[in-house]
């Protein structure tokens, strides 16, 4: 079955160009294709290869490379395979195309990227703010905001700093624990 | 804001009106919310706002080391918190290319239909007492926590046990416990008739769930909905038997199905889900006695461990339906990026928006009760 | 009966009233309980909830409409107890009778509306609309069993219907005499108590209870002690009705606890039906076997 | 942020001000009240978080809460406790000041988890509020994570003691130094803050009114005085966008 699958992916992957194929086991493949070609690739997948169900679409932040990686999983019920098809798109401007048309769940996805990296897609039915409407800083997944600056400069902590602590400290600090104490 | 500044809104005069249904409100599964238009009874707009509860956990693992997360992720769904520890550490497994003992997988299974048996008790409990059946909700939850003083005895912990971990699970089940279980499922199952006769076909409960937030099998699957709200529609789909994970191919279960899509049919297949669930642990106790090795295979310092380069995408089937993480390492010792797909990302936002339409004010927050969705699960 | 002995009456009727309605409003919440259960609320749990409403700093009063609504929805009851005869005490009884007790009854649900009106608040408008919509629903075979024992005894006067049933012991109750209205009369009880499965008017999951939303402090106590009424009054008239009345307390009240306790043990057992299912139902079964009571009663 | 170092923990119970208790009776009446307060206490059904899942638990038949005369009541019109059950997201921590300026004194905050003490496991989240007691007096806190039934009961009975015996006052101290929980709340949630309820206005009416009640962040409501809306509703927005 797995080989089949992969011959027949192969024929039909085949006539689209700039693409990568990896079968990394029997039920998962990894495609890797340029920007402009996934639309196509997802259409092929869905029309002809029965991959229905869009499990998710990811998006990673590659600051040191400029681009935001976006990682479709569609799952067909078929042949019971998930295909994860990864492209890239530069980091500036940061905008892709929706791909709402083929699979209805990909609004939820898209709008979820667009608030967390800021990612903007094209045609996507609806992009405004879902979980961070009260939130006006900068798309707090993207890689260059520190969550944790960000809270030291909004947030006091309780100050708490009781006795048995300034006695550990001045012993030295820390609490020992012996090797052979320690559990997993 | 001063009382001489409340001014009543002059409208124009219209049957239509909005209301707001949530966070505060008790026809609502957690901290989530609805704006509904409404024209008498009938839905006409209904809108999802989410947020409430996000804490952003995908950030949080970015700056956390990879053991450390284990405690952070079953915060992501409360009621069901067993299948995200299972699913991220697969991840990580798969990353590592670690190879888990077959005793530690039975393990997992076992626990992952504990918590699958308690979701499922919480879920009919809840949508019972939507409907005003309180009596339902109190034997639901008291038998829940049953199940959770077993998690007690196994892992230390009531709801959130972080008893998985990469590579295996982090102690072996405590001497007499197979036994203790065994009892436990005789006891459930027992109790299954009655809640059939109090619940499941009590004539005034099923003429409330007949028919409300109906779907066909072609909607739900253009809509992505997974887990028993698809089963409701009649596929029979289910990532445990058709993406198989763990020992789950070893294991003799059916899937049950149903063909009406509706509140009702959702309610039957977590039913019949129950039984299989109880069918899969008895399994388990008959063949984890015989299954001998170790629990967990070795793994490095885990406070100093890189975990290598690579990404993953694991898939199980939670109680509310396909839960996927998407794990990404650089090769560090923190997770580069870590994405959770909750099932009920689909299930809380556009299936329930779809369904809300046309359905009647009462009906809304049976809908989001059959549906089974878990609001953490979408905010994250 | 003179006029000193008669306002001693009208005072204590609805006290006693009260007090029994809290019995009745403890038993309601232990029946819950155990049924689902579990223990339940110590024995003055209802008296301490309606002193720590009342005891409550804040009052927020929506306007004057508000309170009047309140007002009535007590008063209609205080008004319908002096009606009821009890051992001992007949009020105002041989003065009023059964068609205006009737008519008493409506007024706490249309105090509700104007006072939850003033609220402005849907979820309220919504609950009460739905509240006179369940009114309109048990109001037919409720008027239809009460005309049947009427015209069965012959009379509407409560302590005359009483009288002639005590005559003939425990055969002569209204029970024996017209089975087929008294099972009417049960079937519409529980809608006239608003317990499950009538009660979707005040459902927390769809309208965030209803009527009650906006009430808050001494209004909220109002409608604690408009519960007990309610219970009382349900129970009393049932009794007198069907049951013999009563010629002594002891035998008094086990019968109107045991005519509250059955629409509450069944109604833990049912979830809610829909406004329409409600008046479809009120308006098939209760309405069909008190038609037939009826026909049997004229012959 | 200011601090509250200068100001006691807990209240004596200090007598309404601006009227005299002559009646020999008021103290029984008051100790009567008092006591049914302790008996009969009515908790908002708000799951604000993760610890919201042990209330099913300690509310149904395993640990029954209503033993207690502890209720669940769906408005907070009728509730006399705030339970934050777990951390609170900004966006949640907005509602639940809303929610609590609606409810009616008295009334009690109860802090359920760790993260409501100081924010526990979230604290680097940029999303989370960490010390609730900075934005609402908070009465009684139970730690952990999440604290089990039987914790949440006994925290229960730790507040029922403290109402029978009048310590549970802080409640005041909300009216009484209205301007620095203002300030906190102004500080996370931007300057033009405010909520429907008139603060001010009830603590004047309670005799609250201290020194620490007006200040400078109250001052800002005045300025950023807006009438009140309602809540924004873009239900069409799908439609607007697609056309």
């Amino acid at each position: 079955m797995s080989k089949d699958l992969n011959i027949w992916l192969d024929d039909l992957l085949g006539d689209i160009e700039n693409i990568q194929f990896k079968r990394k086991s029997s039920r998962r493949v990894r495609v890797d294709v340029g920007s402009e070609a996934l639309p196509a690739l997802l259409e092929l997948l869905q029309g002809r290869a029965s991959y229905v169900h869009l499990s998710a679409i990811s998006c990673v932040d590659w600051i040191e490379d400029e681009e935001f990686e976006l990682v479709y999983h569609v799952w067909s019920y078929e042949t019971r395979s998930l295909v994860s098809a990864h492209t890239r798109i530069p980091r500036e401007p940061g905008v892709y195309l929706s791909i709402y048309d083929l699979y209805q769940p990909a609004a939820f996805f898209e709008r979820d990227i667009h608030e967390m990296f800021g990612v903007f897609f094209e045609g996507s039915p609806d992009m405004e703010k879902f979980i961070l409407t009260e939130w006006d800083g900068p798309p707090p997944m993207r890689k260059e905001f520190d969550s944790e600056a960000f809270v030291n400069q909004h947030f006091e902590w309780e100050q708490y700093h009781p006795q048995w602590l300034k006695d550990l400290e001045e012993e030295g600090g820390g609490v020992t624990t012996r090797p052979e104490d320690i559990r997993l | 804001m001063r009382p001489e500044n409340y001014q009543a809104r002059s409208q124009p005069p219209s049957n239509e009106f909005e209301l707001n249904f949530g966070p505060n409100h008790p026809g609502i599964e957690g901290n989530y919310a609805f704006r509904v238009k409404l024209n008498g009874d009938q839905v006409l707009e209904a809108r999802a706002d989410a947020g409430y509860l996000h804490r952003g956990f995908e950030k949080l693992m970015e700056g956390r080391l990879w053991i450390q997360n284990i405690a952070l992720v079953p915060r992501i769904c409360v009621p069901d918190p067993v299948p995200m520890e299972v699913c991220y550490s697969l991840a990580i497994e798969e990353i590592g290319g670690l190879e888990v003992p077959e005793r530690a997988k039975w393990i997992r299974v076992m626990q992952l239909e504990m918590s699958r048996l308690a979701a499922h008790l919480f879920a009919f409990g809840g949508h019972a007492a939507t409907t005003g059946m309180y009596t339902t909700m109190f034997w639901g939850v008291a038998d829940r926590d049953l199940i959770l003083d077993r998690f007690e005895e196994l892992t230390g912990g009531r709801v959130y046990s972080i008893y998985n971990i990469p590579g295996g699970v982090r102690r072996d089940v405590p001497e007499g416990f197979l036994d203790r279980l065994s009892s436990l499922l005789d006891y459930l199952e027992s109790r299954l008739p009655d809640y059939d006769n109090l619940f499941f076909t009590n004539q005034v409960f099923v003429k409330r769930a007949r028919g409300v937030g109906a779907m066909t099998q072609e909607q739900a699957l253009k809509w992505g909905v997974t887990g028993p709200n698809l089963r409701a529609t009649g596929l029979e789909f289910d990532v445990r038997r058709d993406d198989p994970y763990l020992v789950y191919d070893q294991l003799d279960f059916e899937i049950p199905t149903e063909s009406g899509g509706d509140a009702l049919a959702r309610n039957l297949v977590r039913r019949a889900e129950l039984k299989q669930s109880i069918r899969i642990l008895r399994q388990v106790i008959e063949r984890l006695p015989s299954i001998e090795g170790p629990i967990r295979c070795p793994i490095p310092n885990p406070l100093a461990w890189n975990v290598p380069a690579g990404e993953a995408y694991t898939r199980v089937e939670s109680s509310k339906g396909e839960l996927a993480y998407y794990v990404v390492s650089t090769g560090g010792d923190k997770p580069y990026r870590v994405h959770v797909r909750g099932p009920s990302s689909m299930h809380a936002v556009q299936v329930l928006e779809k369904l809300a339409l046309g359905a009647r004010l009462e009906d809304i927050a049976q809908i989001m009760f059959s549906l089974d969705a878990c609001p953490p699960e979408v905010d994250r | 009966m003179n006029l000193s002995e008669l306002l001693i009456e009208l005072l204590l009727m609805p006290l006693v009233a009260f007090v029994i309605g809290l019995g009745m409003v403890l038993m309601m919440r232990k029946i819950a309980a155990r049924l689902g259960r579990r223990i339940g609320p110590p024995l003055l749990q209802p008296i301490y909830d309606i002193i720590k409403l009342y005891g409550k700093r804040t009052q927020i009063s929506h306007g004057l409409i508000h309170e009047i609504g309140i007002i009535m929805a007590v008063g209609g009851y205080v008004a319908a107890e002096t009606l009821l005869p009890v051992p001992g005490m007949n009020g105002l009884a041989d003065k009023g009778g059964v068609i205006t007790l009737a008519y008493v009854m409506m007024i706490p649900s249309l105090g509700m509306a104007l006072g939850v009106g003033q609220c402005a608040n849907p979820n309220g408008s919504i609950g009460i609309s739905r509240a006179l919509t369940a009114m309109l629903a048990y109001d037919i075979p409720f008027i239809l069993v009460i005309f049947g024992a009427a015209y069965v005894y012959g009379t509407t006067n409560l302590a005359d219907i009483i009288a002639i049933q005590q005559q003939q012991g425990v055969s002569g109750w209204g029970l024996m005499q017209m089975p087929l209205l008294a099972l009417a009369g049960m079937l519409a009880l529980p809608a006239v108590m608003g317990k499950q499965p009538f009660e979707i008017y005040i459902a927390p999951a769809e309208i965030a209870t209803g009527p009650m939303v906006e009430m808050s402090g001494k209004f909220m106590g109002g409608l604690f002690v408009m519960q007990c009424f309610q219970l009382y009054t349900a129970g009393v008239l049932y009794t007198t009705l069907f049951l013999g009345g009563g010629a002594y307390w002891i035998t008094f009240l086990p019968k109107i606890y045991a005519v509250v306790a059955i629409p509450m043990a069944a109604a833990m057992l049912f979830p809610r039906y829909r406004t329409e299912d409600v008046i479809r139902l009120m308006w098939k079964w209760p309405v069909l076997v008190g038609l037939m009571g009826l026909a049997v009663a004229m012959k | 942020m200011s601090k509250l170092d200068n100001i006691p923990v807990r209240h004596q119970p200090t007598e309404a001000a601006g009227r005299k208790r002559t009646n020999p009776l008021a103290h029984v009446f008051d100790e009567l009240v008092k006591f049914c307060q302790s008996r009969s206490m009515f908790m908002l059904h708000y799951c604000t978080g993760c610890g919201a899942i042990e209330l099913p638990p300690a509310m149904t038949s395993r640990f029954d809460m209503e033993r207690l005369g502890i209720q669940p009541m769906v408005t907070p019109r009728q509730a006399d406790i705030l339970l934050i059950t777990g951390y609170v997201s900004i966006k949640t921590l907005k509602r639940i000041i809303l929610t609590y300026e609606q409810m009616q004194s008295p009334k009690y905050v109860i802090g359920i988890c760790s993260c409501t003490v100081n924010g526990g496991m979230y604290w680097q989240s940029y999303a989370t509020a960490k010390v609730l007691k900075d934005y609402l007096p908070v009465d009684v806190y139970i730690a952990g994570c999440m604290p089990r039934p039987e914790a949440v009961i006994s925290g229960m009975r730790e507040l029922m003691s403290d109402i029978k015996s009048g310590r549970a006052q802080n409640w005041k101290r909300y009216y009484e130094n209205y301007d620095h929980y203002l300030g906190n709340q102004q500080k996370l949630f931007g300057e033009d803050w405010q909520t429907p309820t008139d603060i001010i206005a009830e603590a004047r009416h309670y005799g609250l009114m201290t020194d620490r009640t007006l200040g400078e962040h109250t001052a800002l409501l005045e300025k950023h005085q807006r009438p009140l809306e309602a809540l924004e509703m873009r239900l069409s927005a799908r439609e607007k966008q697609k056309t």
